[in-house]
């Protein structure tokens, strides 16, 4: 066989690569973050182009600048901590609550095909009831405190989680399913050792959601007999078309949301490394 | 002669404007009018077309307003005082009730509360930003209290409703229909209205300012089939309350009282109703709901309802 | 245990298509017997050690271990799969300790203990999608010997293993039988193998699977492959098992 | 060894086995469809008990009774009908709308990691957007006519399914991935024949929770200048109170959303059938 | 195609700690030639196989197949993998084709005669799930050879195959090599196969992976297993191969 023509490799293995791979994490996660921000700011350098030129009313449409503005003068008043404390503290409480139930019935049905029998098909009917029409029942049952709150959160949180725990343990391989039987594992060590490590994926993924839903259900949980939180912020400045204010409350939610979301996922990819999978291709 | 008749027909067509109508879930002149299909046949014969839009309270008429997409409408007194402060170009063409009567602060049947005063510490339930929420801070004011001297909730009124019911709140600041419903079927009292503690809470035609300037015609037109079917509630009582209670499906005798309590207008915007919105306007500044002083009597315009009534009179 | 199976009978149903995979199976297997079991790929070896394991309960027949008919799996009961099953989040160590807790001194000594005899030391914490094919079926074997079970199920354990090591891993097996007196069937596809370790080597045959023949070996322990007597029981089975296949046997391909 | 004693089985292979099972399948899915029917049934007793003798205000909570009749009632005058008929339209091209976009974008972002750093952070925070606060912009945009309704809808339809695909997508064995890379498919190829499949579990998850929050979306969006729609029937009994014509909606909304993801389910087990994975305990 | 690969060095990172698998590799495979790997289990077997693919493409050193520096997989590589990998919601016919269309007549055809070949006959619209664990690997095998590939990389293609199939297959394997001239390297812990296949049988030695030897053996094709030539290079290959092991060679164990 003939000497082939092939570029020729770094051989030198001594060149230092722990720092070089440090070096070029930080630099990966910097060009990542970047990337993110491509989008958002193309969007708003274009709306503030056309509020500028285009002349559309600022009570249909603020600029960008106005609603910094806005958003510091809310600031500055000390107000916006006030919503965002009581708003993050209902949130946080009905997400728990839901969440914990999501997870606790998910298991509990994926479990048993008879449980699931019984509770699974009223609770998909629940699933798809609007919480606008529901708002009137929890104040007659929950009164108006922020008992009725959480709960109405608590049940918008629950059912993603729910359903994907559910999805996730029947997802389990079978094959697993079985070493855990040959060794005799307790039901609880079955479900500690391979149903919630196996369905793990498909719970984060309900996580995320479960936190969506709860920080959206806040809108409609504040349109009961609150008078504070970024949901009342923005239904009151509705009624009083302060457009701006609405976008800082809208802001408010894409940043609380998406701040929420990138935590669970910084979980995932730590829980998470022991999974061979596709990682999509990368360019960089 | 047929060439100039297809020269019209183009232009016409060309011109054919929609009129873009908002309508609230109230009894009123409006769905009489609407179930009638009044203004689609008046409006027909200028060579324009209806569409409705059906709100679920005063503030989204100004946010459809603000994006073009509505003409005309018919909405409460703070609403217009925000849209105004929002500085939405719109104006009020006529009053369409005083609402003395239409607004109340209600009290369960058996309640200790007497009086005014006696709110003091008790939970009031109001949706803020409505009449309802005027006509109590007025209330409020009016016994020596101070807002902070009420436990004030927020609440829009389906959800007040089982609220007052259950007794979680004490007392209600409301409009109709539900104060109609709550007197005549769960016995409720009314504690104050408009008319005992003297506060308007008029209901406005409003239209869109450039709308107004582009079609002033329409506009009067516009006027006129409301005052058909303001006219015609007035003098077909029975089938009015008929009809009310058939599209909405609920009981002749409430439909009836809230007519008597809602007294339908179509009429110039007198001074008094102007001053009246100007007190509300700087109270609601007053409380930072809205964030600019405003002088209400600008977004007032009785040309056309003036024109209108003459028309008719003719 | 010994381990009793009466006129087994087994079919897979699939929408309205019946596979009969095993069909009267009879084996009794004493106390503390080595029995192997070969036949050609697909005639049902798995799906009777896992009959056994009490993994599966829909067949017509009788399976008793002890004397007890089996009603499902039982930690007594180890088993060795064909796949290494290994938990892909747990480390090596974690994936042989399984439900016990590794802060146990004494799983942790035997665990060491067992990581030492499959070779993996310094793969303790290593999970097991950064395992060669032969490394993850070590891990399969030492997680049934941590559990010192009376009844061993092993399906094709050495099968992803060098010659060196299986070697080893033989002999490790015979030790613990000999000193545990565990009862052991031993699916291989290997002859040497079966002949090396077993008292009997069953014959099966395939479509459906039946067993064509039991030969048993009584060579003392340790055996030399090489040794006539050895080779004499090779030349058997493999005339035993070349009846129960459908190929033609090719004359000096020596197998 | 002794001969043990084992209770008999049956041996008789004879036995008409084909007609035993389709009869123990009918038998299965009848007892099935009853412990599903057990939990409804309980509370609607229970509700109409407590309604009748505890004497709850109509208004606050109308009896079982009372919901069936104004049902009745509404479905008589053909009223109901019209309702359901323009909502499931709504329902059904908002969601066809998003839930296409949501598995494009959620297939695009799955296969490409720059895309998904580029589009993901953008759509995560759009996710948490409430949809109470966007309908002013929507009128804005789209008018007040369908348009905006249906993509408001859309808007809701499209997260759970996007979410859902690019996980799924994530979750893919990389080991079937190489298989596919030595075969040289096509991209198109690696997608239909490997990508879809194996995330399919996920994606039919996410076609269920977006079924439900295009249903769910229909309340915020009839409330955008709608005058028809379950929604709309909805909001308006609110309006006048007619608290037995909103449990009508609630339950038409529970029955819609359950017969929808009925429909995914059985979709699911058709499509899945050849996954080996755990099934629940069951003791039928 | 010729194979080359030249002083290649191939480490695994994983968090801080490096872990180096293969070291100096060098490795020149003819065009047409038929080469067997032997090693010990964990030596970097299945690593060198995946390497010379293009699935890695993290590495130090060259690997060139044609003249040309491999970029990545294609369709003129084959590859068997030692897990069998087969698609689990395709049967078996569609497993076999893959991304071709059945609705092919010439595709067709072809991967008929393959489950003929591989004697998977009745089992065409079966799903992974309930074949056996050597019927998958057949699977499998058909999978790689309904392609053509002119370099065929099989890692421990037969291992879950009984003694006939077995044989069955590496004939077939030897037909086909000998018809189309596929280059091939094939990965096996079975010295008699690794003798019966190959031109040159490469030893490997373990951690880090080397070619510690490389035995041609230059006897006519088809070799008979019993022949003693054929037992000399056993005896040749056995024993560079002890070497490698840390274990000691049991005398008369009789690999
Ligand atoms: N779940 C199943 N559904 C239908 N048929 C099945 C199922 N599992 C196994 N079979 C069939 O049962 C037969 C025996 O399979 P089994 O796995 O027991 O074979 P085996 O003897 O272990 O073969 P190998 O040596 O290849 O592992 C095969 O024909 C297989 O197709
Ligand atoms: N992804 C990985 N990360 C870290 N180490 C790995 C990874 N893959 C393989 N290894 C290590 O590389 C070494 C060689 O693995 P490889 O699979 O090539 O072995 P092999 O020779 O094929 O063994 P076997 O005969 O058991 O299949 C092993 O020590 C293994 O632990
Ligand atoms: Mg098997
Ligand atoms: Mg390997």
């Amino acid at each position: 066989m003939s000497k082939v023509a092939v570029p020729s490799v770094n051989h030198d293995r001594h060149f230092p690569k722990k720092i070089a791979i440090r070096n070029l994490k930080v630099r990966t996660s910097i060009l990542v973050a970047t990337r993110g921000l491509i989008l958002p700011l193309l969007l708003i350098l274009v709306w503030q182009l056309t509020g500028t030129f285009a002349g559309i009313s600022n009570t249909v449409l603020p600029t960008p600048i106005d609603i910094v503005k806005s958003f510091q003068a809310l600031l500055l008043s000390g107000e916006l901590w006030i919503h965002l404390k009581i708003s993050v503290t209902r949130a946080l409480s009905g997400f728990l609550l839901g969440a914990s139930l999501g997870l606790l019935l998910g298991t509990l049905t994926g479990l048993s095909r008879t449980t699931e029998q019984v509770a699974d098909p009223s609770l998909q009917m629940l699933r798809t009831v609007p919480h606008l029409a529901l708002a009137p029942l929890f104040i007659l049952w929950f009164g108006l405190g922020e008992l009725s709150k959480v709960l109405l959160i608590a049940l918008g949180a629950f059912f993603p989680l729910y359903v994907n725990t559910l999805l996730g343990i029947r997802g389990v391989d079978k094959k697993l399913f079985e070493v855990t039987r040959i060794l005799e594992f307790s039901r609880l060590k079955q479900v500690t050792k391979l149903i919630l490590p196996a369905s793990l994926p498909n719970i984060l993924l309900g996580v995320r959601l479960s936190l969506g839903s709860a920080w959206l259900g806040l809108v409609v949980s504040e349109l009961m007999g609150a008078s504070e939180g970024i949901g009342y912020l923005i239904m009151d400045a509705r009624q009083f078309t302060r457009t701006d204010v609405v976008f800082v409350g809208i802001i408010i939610f894409a940043l609380g949301g998406k701040l929420a979301d990138s935590f669970v996922r910084i979980l995932e990819s730590k829980l998470l490394k022991w999974r061979d999978s596709y990682q999509g291709k990368s360019i960089d | 002669d047929s060439k100039v008749t297809t020269v019209d027909e183009k232009q016409e067509k060309k011109e054919a404007v929609t009129v873009h109508i908002g309508i609230q879930q109230s009894l009123g002149p409006l769905l009489i009018a609407k179930e009638k299909g009044w203004f689609e046949e008046e409006f027909e014969k200028v060579g324009a077309k209806v569409q409705w839009t059906v709100f679920q309270s005063g503030p989204p008429h100004f946010e459809a307003l603000a994006a073009d997409r509505l003409d005309f409408g018919v909405v409460g007194n703070s609403p217009v005082v925000a849209g105004q402060a929002a500085g939405i170009s719109f104006k009020e063409i006529a009053v369409a009730s005083d609402g003395l009567k239409g607004n109340a602060i209600l009290v369960a049947k058996d309640s200790p509360i007497q009086k005014l005063e006696d709110l003091k510490g008790k939970k009031v339930a109001v949706a803020k930003g409505s009449s309802g929420f005027n006509l109590l801070y007025r209330a409020i004011d009016k016994a020596g209290l101070k807002p902070e001297d009420v436990k004030i909730i927020q609440l829009q009124p389906d959800e007040a409703q089982p609220a007052f019911e259950s007794g979680a709140v004490d007392a209600w600041a409301i409009w109709e229909p539900f104060v109609s419903v709550q007197t005549l079927k769960k016995e409720a009292r009314v504690l104050a209205n408009g008319q005992s503690l003297n506060v308007y809470s008029p209901n406005f035609i409003i239209t869109r300012t450039k709308f107004s300037e582009k079609h002033p015609e329409l506009v009067v037109h516009f006027l006129k089939v409301y005052e058909k079917a303001r006219l015609f509630e007035k003098e077909n009582r029975e089938e009015a309350i008929t009809l009310y209670a058939n599209v909405k499906k609920i009981d002749k005798d409430i439909v009836s009282r809230v007519l008597e309590n809602n007294q339908s207008f179509n009429l110039p915007i007198t001074q008094e109703i102007i001053k009246a919105q100007q007190d509300t306007a700087n109270f609601q500044y007053e409380l930072k709901a809205i964030n600019k002083k405003i002088d209400t009597e600008k977004v007032v315009d009785n040309s056309y309802i003036t024109k209108a009534l003459q028309a008719e009179k003719k | 245990m010994s381990v009793f199976i009466q006129s087994l009978h087994k079919t897979f149903v699939k929408s309205q298509q019946r596979t009969q995979v095993l069909e009267n199976i009879n084996l009794h297997v004493k106390q503390g017997e080595f029995v192997t079991v070969i036949g050609p790929s697909g005639c049902g070896k798995s799906t009777l050690l896992k009959l056994i394991a009490g993994l599966d309960r829909e067949y017509e027949g009788e399976i008793a271990i002890h004397n007890e008919q089996v009603t499902g799996p039982s930690i007594k009961q180890g088993f060795i799969f064909q796949e290494h099953r290994l938990f892909p989040w747990l480390t090596v160590e974690k994936n042989i300790a399984a439900d016990l807790s590794l802060k146990d001194a004494k799983v942790r000594r035997r665990v060491d203990e067992l990581i030492e005899i499959v070779r993996l030391k310094g793969f303790e914490r290593a999970y097991p999608k950064e395992l060669s094919g032969g490394m993850s079926q070590r891990v399969a074997i030492a997680r049934a010997l941590l559990r010192d079970p009376e009844v061993l199920l092993l399906d094709e354990p050495f099968g992803a293993l060098d010659a060196f090591t299986r070697t080893h891993l033989q002999d490790v097996l015979l030790d613990i039988w000999k000193q545990k007196q565990t009862t052991m069937i031993l699916v291989t596809h290997d002859l040497d193998e079966s002949i090396y370790l077993a008292n009997r080597v069953v014959i099966m045959s395939a479509r459906p699977g039946q067993v064509s023949n039991m030969i048993s070996i009584d060579l003392p322990y340790p055996r030399k492959k090489a040794s006539a007597a050895f080779q004499e029981f090779r030349k058997k089975v493999l005339n035993e098992f070349e009846k129960t296949e459908e190929l033609q046997f090719i004359e000096g391909s020596g197998i």
